[in-house]
């Protein structure tokens, strides 16, 4: 090897080892960093599931809507059957109240008819439906993180 | 500014839904065929239609047992179906004591009154059948023979019916005819006199609740107006035709229409 | 140093923040309580009959006092300014700082209970107005309670027998009437009603912002809500279909009874009570038919087309009623309810009834049934035509059972339950009517209906609930 | 050996005596400010007042100049961290436990109610007069020459100051608090509402991420309120004051505050200074380079003549003394008489309504009612970038230091001003009556909302009004000021109208009386 190209080799041996200490350095502070951010979602949630029973299907008997308060949900029973339209704005969450034609939010105005579809003011989307689903023990249950599209209805007696 | 754009698109929706209301709620659409004389043909339609609540003989007693409604207060009301044979009218536009016009009664078959189970006919009789019950149910009464209906009081609309002096000028009228006595301080029906009052046939009646919103003719002005000028025949209601001067009637009206709620 | 404007500026400040800092001092230093707590003293001084008593309240430190209550987690700071509460010294002194009323205390005794279990209020307050939370400002939900309403505050403890025996007759009375105004007809407590209106179960701790305030006249409160709501509710809630009429009166025993419904268990060693803390459930059939069915039938013999619910109540109690439907089909109609009307399925999934208890409440219904057995129809000797059926009932029936059975003067046709129905039992309803109620005798003569229409029209009734 | 003895006791005995003095110069390590060289060790010796410079310009002592905003939002901000630390001995942070204590400060502490009042009326005071004191740097032009970066810091800490003020009013765990929460990681969260329509939700979710990493959960609750709580105690202050000893810092290496390159002492200031001695003094008439003045970078002293400047000690320390003074006794006044609001407990089932957040982001819920990204996101951060741009898009360089920079200026700024306020109302009164595309064409896609928004056009017009400006005028400087007076009146005017035109459901009511009780 020439001298030139030995004293090449030879510098970069030694920035080769530079090179390597800083990325090493480098990765290990940036895994330790994700480690630490990772510890800010915590793993078991401390609220109520998402998924959860609402009652028997004789609690809604056909022609009423029932606001679970707790919940934000809305469950209308129809002669064709039960389903539940979630209380919450698709704007900012608040929880929006019932009004003759539909649904009205306070926090900034935003309006859905009664099928829960926006109509006026700034909310994104449509206010979500969830499904309703009979456990196996008979009771009736939703499940908030699922959405469904509207007009999926539980029928009473399919 | 804001109001008023805001209001104007609003009542140009609620007329444009108004018109689209068409439709009605009782009866069906049996396709008649027009047979016979005209009297055995009202003959025929009575026999069907009306005779199970104002009996074969007209005389209000049918089939139909007691009927009752219950008002929002609470009040319990007894109906009992027209009595043709006595020829006193209720809901006329001819001055009191005399016989309604034939428009009249084609009217009352044609718009029923609801808040007293007689159902509208609106699309079940063609023209010709109402006349023919209209002729039929002539025939119960004695008095069509010998008189002849009178003309129909002409209806004309003030401007300012319903505005704030009208009310208050109806609501010093109120007082001074001693309407009270009969329909309350707050037009509830809840008179001193309310419960005396008895109709010709001689059956229990009960004064009008104005805040139950509407009247049996109709809410608008001008049958409020008849009301007041023909006064109801046969019951307790008397006309204000003769005591009254045609202005302080209508003021009477915008005050009874402020009682029912229908103005601000 | 000629530098005056900015040494201007900072000593005029510096007086003005001086003198607010002493005006706060001094502003902190005499709160209210203070004054009323001076007046107590001097007012044991003077009216001490022996030394002793003098010394003791002249040695009385003026500070907050507080009612710590670890067991409800509250705090209570009212004796504050009611200093005299425990005092008898204090009988006839003025507010606030008068004795207790009454021997409660006796039994109630203040470090025990505090005050607000009882009264309301804000009990870590320490001046007047945010304690008894009047007004919209205060941003309370539980203001303090009106006197007359104050008996609800003592069902967390006791049942309302004994109250009613210990002459506490508000509350009794107020559950008393609850039990026989029919209210549970809509109403479900406790998982027992009907499911038309909302669930009473913590009615009474419910916040101002769940009920409409619009209407109500006067203090924006709950206590005035229930009441006005009681006198009329729909002045409060235009499209309320509530039935109840009540005297002037009874609203308050009735308002004292729903603030009672409160959500909260108090622990276990203050409670006394024997049988669960709601009105028992009646055993006898006349008292299950007040609790239940009273605030729409009424008392079941007059049939009434109800221009809240826009629809006509039958009249159970009728007699022709009675001769035609056998106990079998009253039962499963109470069982099953009218789905699509008011009328709400009592069945215990539904509204709760025991089985027992729905026997018994028939029996009281069917009490006046007359001996008489109807005359058979035995349809199922007719081959029913539907078409000519279809034809007969929009000229005869549509005008007030609706042109699909949905119902306005005339009952709803299409639930299950009618549909499901013993036709002998419909084509009896239709031949012989029912006296006393708008329905009239289609069978008899004269009117035209001859056995076989009645056939065809009641077959044509059963197909009702499939026409959309 | 005994004299020394003797000596030794002897001066023992002294030091006894002379033991406070010695200790008192030993503090005092410049001795008494008497002469000028004794004040000007004073300042220059002192750790605290070092920060400033020995002597100082008589321009920044004329109160119409600075008008004292900065110093007072500092003010402020001491008056806020220390009337805090008080309610941190007695707040507690958790559901159980907040409201109460609140209560309970109220209630029984001594002073509680007047130390709570102060705090939250120091801290939104802060907003006020750190948007104040933005003003006046920009109009002043005060953010060229070097002062750039200057700026941007500045920016950062007025977003800090809001980012403090708004998670203070999520602690007491009331309706205001709950509800601000719920909204505030919705906004965090809004970004879904652009991926949505993206269709990139997917794999890209940094608007679910975000929310659960701010609330530690889905829904606001125990864990959100103990995040809150150590946002607002540490780590937005903390980084307040890394930010705020920055700019302190560079305000005097980028050469002290502006000031008008003409200048001659008018007779007023005469009361606004104390001359320094004529002869003797240690600062000559004429310009040396001693060490004194040869300060690092452009100072003053150097290139400008001395007569200009007066020794800080005894002129600038009672100015700023004065204005904390005046700052301290405002707010005693205001929480004297005003108190902080409390509202009922948080209740998740029903929101306030009508759900107004405090008036200093009135204006933002204005822009949210049209869209959540855009009011919430989209449009404040391009507000700031814009801000923030200011300084590297202008860099004229003359007319330093003077309000508007010239007649021109106040002529563009007036008509700015009136240009904005038109168009905002007349976009307002049009939304108000007629709504927007979701009311005329329910089926709209709501990207087409997100892009096209009143608040949107808004902001266009902003940007193409200032464009014209500069092309009219021919000048950077014109265009920055037409831009930063409608940034200035549409934040005014969307916060009046949030604050007293908006009602329950956010609609429109002429009046607060107009409101219906519901």
């Amino acid at each position: 090897m020439s001298n030139e190209a030995h004293e090449k080799a030879e510098i970069s041996r030694r920035d080769f080892l530079g090179l390597a200490s800083l990325g090493a350095a480098v990765i290990s502070s940036l895994t330790v960093l994700t480690g630490v951010l990772r510890m800010f979602k915590p793993n078991v949630r401390y609220e109520e599931s998402t998924k959860f029973k609402i009652g028997k299907a004789e609690d809604f008997p056909e022609g009423t809507v029932k606001k679970l308060d707790e919940r934000g949900l809305f469950i209308f029973s129809k002669d064709d059957g039960l389903y539940a339209i979630s209380a919450v704005c698709t704007h900012l969450g608040c929880i929006v109240n019932q009004t003759d034609w539909g649904f009205q939010c306070p926090c900034h105005g935003s309006r859905y008819n009664e099928h829960g579809k926006v109509i006026a003011g700034p909310a994104p989307r449509n206010l979500d439906w969830h499904e309703i689903s009979k456990t196996v023990d008979g009771i009736l249950e939703v499940d908030t993180a699922k959405s469904v599209p509207a007009g999926t209805k539980f029928k009473l007696y399919a | 500014m804001k109001g008023t754009i805001k209001k104007s698109f609003f009542i140009l929706l609620l007329i444009f839904l108004i018109s689209q209301q068409k439709g009605n709620v009782f009866g069906a659409d049996a396709k008649k065929s027009a047979s016979g004389g005209n009297d055995n043909l009202g003959k025929k339609i009575y026999e069907e239609r009306c005779q199970l609540c104002h009996g074969s003989k007209g005389d209000g007693k049918g089939l139909v047992g007691v009927m009752k409604r219950s008002e929002k207060s609470g009040r319990i009301l007894e109906i009992k179906p027209r009595d043709f044979t006595l020829g006193a009218f209720r809901f006329r536009s001819t001055p009191t004591g005399c016989l309604p016009t034939e428009e009249d009664l084609v009217l009352l078959v044609d718009k029923g009154i609801p808040r007293s189970f007689m159902p509208p006919h609106k699309d079940q009789l063609t023209k010709e059948e109402k006349k023919a019950v209209v002729e039929h149910i002539k025939t119960f009464a004695t008095r069509w023979k010998e008189e002849e209906p009178c003309k129909y009081i002409p209806v004309k609309k003030p401007r300012w019916i319903g505005s704030k002096k009208s009310v208050e000028k109806g609501k010093k009228l109120y007082k001074e005819m001693k309407c009270w006595e009969c329909h309350g301080e707050t037009g509830r029906g809840d008179g001193p006199k309310a419960d005396l009052q008895k109709d010709d046939w001689g059956h229990k009646i009960l004064a009008f609740d104005f805040t139950t919103g509407a009247t049996k003719m109709g809410s608008d002005p001008e049958n409020v107006y008849t009301a007041y000028t023909t006064g109801l025949d046969g019951t307790g209601m008397p006309s204000y035709e003769d005591s009254m001067k045609d202005e302080d009637r209508w003021h009477l009206v915008s005050y009874t229409l402020k009682l029912m709620g229908r103005v601000k | 140093m000629r530098n005056r404007f900015f040494s201007w500026i900072l000593f005029l400040s510096g007086v003005v923040l001086l003198i607010f800092t002493l005006i706060a001092a001094y502003r902190e230093m005499t709160p209210e309580w203070k004054k009323y707590q001076a007046q107590y003293k001097e007012q044991i001084i003077k009216t001490a009959k022996d030394n002793a008593v003098r010394q003791k309240a002249g040695a009385l430190a003026s500070e907050v006092q507080q009612i710590y209550l670890g067991a409800l987690n509250k705090i209570d700071r009212c004796v504050s300014c009611h200093i005299g509460v425990e005092n008898p010294m204090m009988d006839n002194a003025k507010l606030p700082l008068k004795q207790h009323s009454g021997d409660y205390l006796k039994n109630h005794p203040p470090d025990k209970f505090g005050c607000t279990v009882c009264h309301y209020g804000q009990g870590r307050a320490t001046n007047k107005k945010e304690a008894h939370g009047i007004g919209h400002d205060t941003h309370w939900d539980f203001p303090v309670m009106p006197l007359k309403y104050i008996q609800s505050s003592c069902t967390q403890c006791h049942d309302y027998e004994m109250l009613g025996a210990k002459g506490y007759d508000t509350i009794a009375k107020g559950a008393k009437l609850f039990t026989e105004k029919g209210c549970r007809g809509c109403h479900k407590l406790n998982g027992i009603g009907g499911a038309l209106g909302k669930k009473l179960d913590i009615v009474g701790s419910q916040p101002i912002a769940y009920f409409p305030m619009r209407f109500v006249e006067g203090e924006r409160n709950t206590y005035n809500w229930h009441k006005q709501h009681f006198a009329d509710p729909r002045v409060l809630v235009p499209e309320s279909q509530m039935k109840i009429s009540v005297k002037p009166e009874e609203t308050d025993l009735l308002a004292t009874y729903v603030l009672s419904l409160r959500s909260g268990e108090m622990p276990k060693d203050y409670r006394k009570i024997k049988g669960i803390m709601t009105v028992g459930k009646p055993d006898e059939g006349e008292a299950l038919y007040k609790m239940f069915c009273i605030a729409c039938h009424t008392d079941g013999k007059q049939s009434y087309f109800d221009e809240i619910f826009n629809r006509t109540i039958p009249a159970i109690v009728n007699k022709a009623f009675l001769k035609t439907a056998d106990d079998k089909y009253i039962k499963k109609t109470v069982e099953e309810g009218r789905a699509g009307t008011q009328m709400t399925s009592w069945k215990t999934a539904a509204g709760g009834l025991a089985e027992g208890e729905i026997n018994k409440l028939i029996s009281y219904i069917t009490k006046e049934r007359p001996s008489a057995k109807p005359e058979r129809f035995n349809i199922a000797g007719f081959k029913p035509d539907e078409k000519r059926g279809e034809e007969l009932y929009k000229v005869r029936c549509a005008l007030c059972h609706g042109k699909k059975g949905e119902g306005e003067l005339g009952i709803n046709l299409r639930n299950p339950v009618t549909q499901a129905a013993d036709p002998e039992f419909l084509a009896l309803t239709v031949r012989d009517g029912r006296t006393e109620t708008p329905m009239p005798a289609f069978g008899k003569k004269g009117i035209g209906l001859t056995e076989k229409d009645i056939a065809d029209v009641v077959s044509y009734v059963k197909t009702l609930s499939k026409k959309k | 050996m005994s004299e020394l003895k003797q000596s030794g006791i002897d001066s023992f005995k002294h030091n006894i005596k002379s033991a406070f003095k010695s200790f008192a110069s030993s503090f005092l390590r410049s001795g008494k400010p008497t002469s000028d060289r004794s004040r000007a060790a004073a300042v220059f010796n002192n750790f605290f007042l070092h920060v400033q410079g020995v002597k100082t310009h008589i321009n920044t002592l004329r109160p119409a100049y600075t008008l004292g905003l900065g110093l007072i939002s500092f003010f402020l901000l001491i008056i806020t961290i220390i009337s805090g630390v008080l309610l941190m001995v007695y707040y507690s942070p958790s559901i159980e436990h907040a409201y109460n204590s609140v209560k309970d400060i109220n209630f029984v502490v001594f002073a509680g109610r007047l130390i709570r009042n102060m705090h939250k009326w120091a801290g939104e005071g802060m907003i006020i007069f750190v948007l104040l004191h933005m003003a006046r740097v920009f109009y002043t032009s005060s953010y060229k020459n070097g002062r750039q970066f200057n700026w941007v810091i500045g920016l950062a800490l007025l977003i800090l100051t809001f980012g403090i003020n708004l998670s203070g009013y999520m602690l007491p765990w009331d309706q205001l608090s709950y509800w601000a929460l719920v909204i505030v990681a919705n906004i965090i969260q809004s970004p879904k509402e652009l991926t949505d329509s993206l269709g990139i939700t997917g794999f890209f979710d940094i608007g679910g991420f975000s929310k659960e990493l701010f609330l530690g959960g889905l829904t606001a609750g125990k864990e959100s309120l103990t995040r809150v709580y150590l946002l607002h105690i540490m780590l937005l202050p903390i980084f307040l004051f890394i930010f705020l000893g920055v700019h302190f810092w560079r305000i005097r290496k980028d050469g002290g505050l502006t000031k008008p390159d003409v200048f001659e002492p008018k007779a007023i200031d005469a009361a606004l200074i104390a001359l320094p001695e004529k002869k003797g003094g240690i600062f000559p008439a004429n310009k040396t380079y001693g060490l004194m003045e040869l300060a690092h970078g452009k100072t003053p002293v150097v290139d400008r003549d001395v007569e200009n400047t007066v020794l800080s000690w005894p002129n600038l320390l009672i100015a700023e003394a004065a204005l904390f003074v005046l700052c301290l006794a405002g707010v005693i006044v205001y929480s004297f008489f005003i108190d902080a609001p409390l509202k009922e407990l948080a209740n998740p089932m029903i929101p306030e309504n009508p759900a107004k957040a405090p008036w200093y982001f009135l204006g933002l819920q204005e822009l949210l009612s049209y869209s959540a990204f855009m009011g919430g996101v989209g449009l404040p951060g391009l507000a700031l970038l814009g801000l923030g741009l200011i300084p590297y898009l202008d860099r004229e360089e003359q007319h330093l230091g003077i309000w508007f920079s010239n007649k021109q200026g106040k002529r563009v700024a007036i008509e700015s001003l009136i240009a904005s306020a038109l168009v905002i109302i007349g976009l307002l009164a049009f939304v108000i009556n007629f709504g927007w595309f979701r009311s005329w064409w329910p089926n709209v896609p709501q990207l087409l909302i997100t892009l096209i928004n009143p608040g949107n056009i808004w902001v266009g017009f902003m940007i193409l009004w200032s464009v014209y400006v500069i092309k009219k005028t021919g000048s950077t400087r014109m265009g920055a000021i037409a831009l930063f007076t409608m940034f200035l009146i549409s934040y005014l005017i969307y916060t009046y109208v949030g604050t007293e035109l908006r009602g329950p459901n956010w609609d429109f009511f002429w009046s607060r009386s107009e409101w219906p009780i519901h």
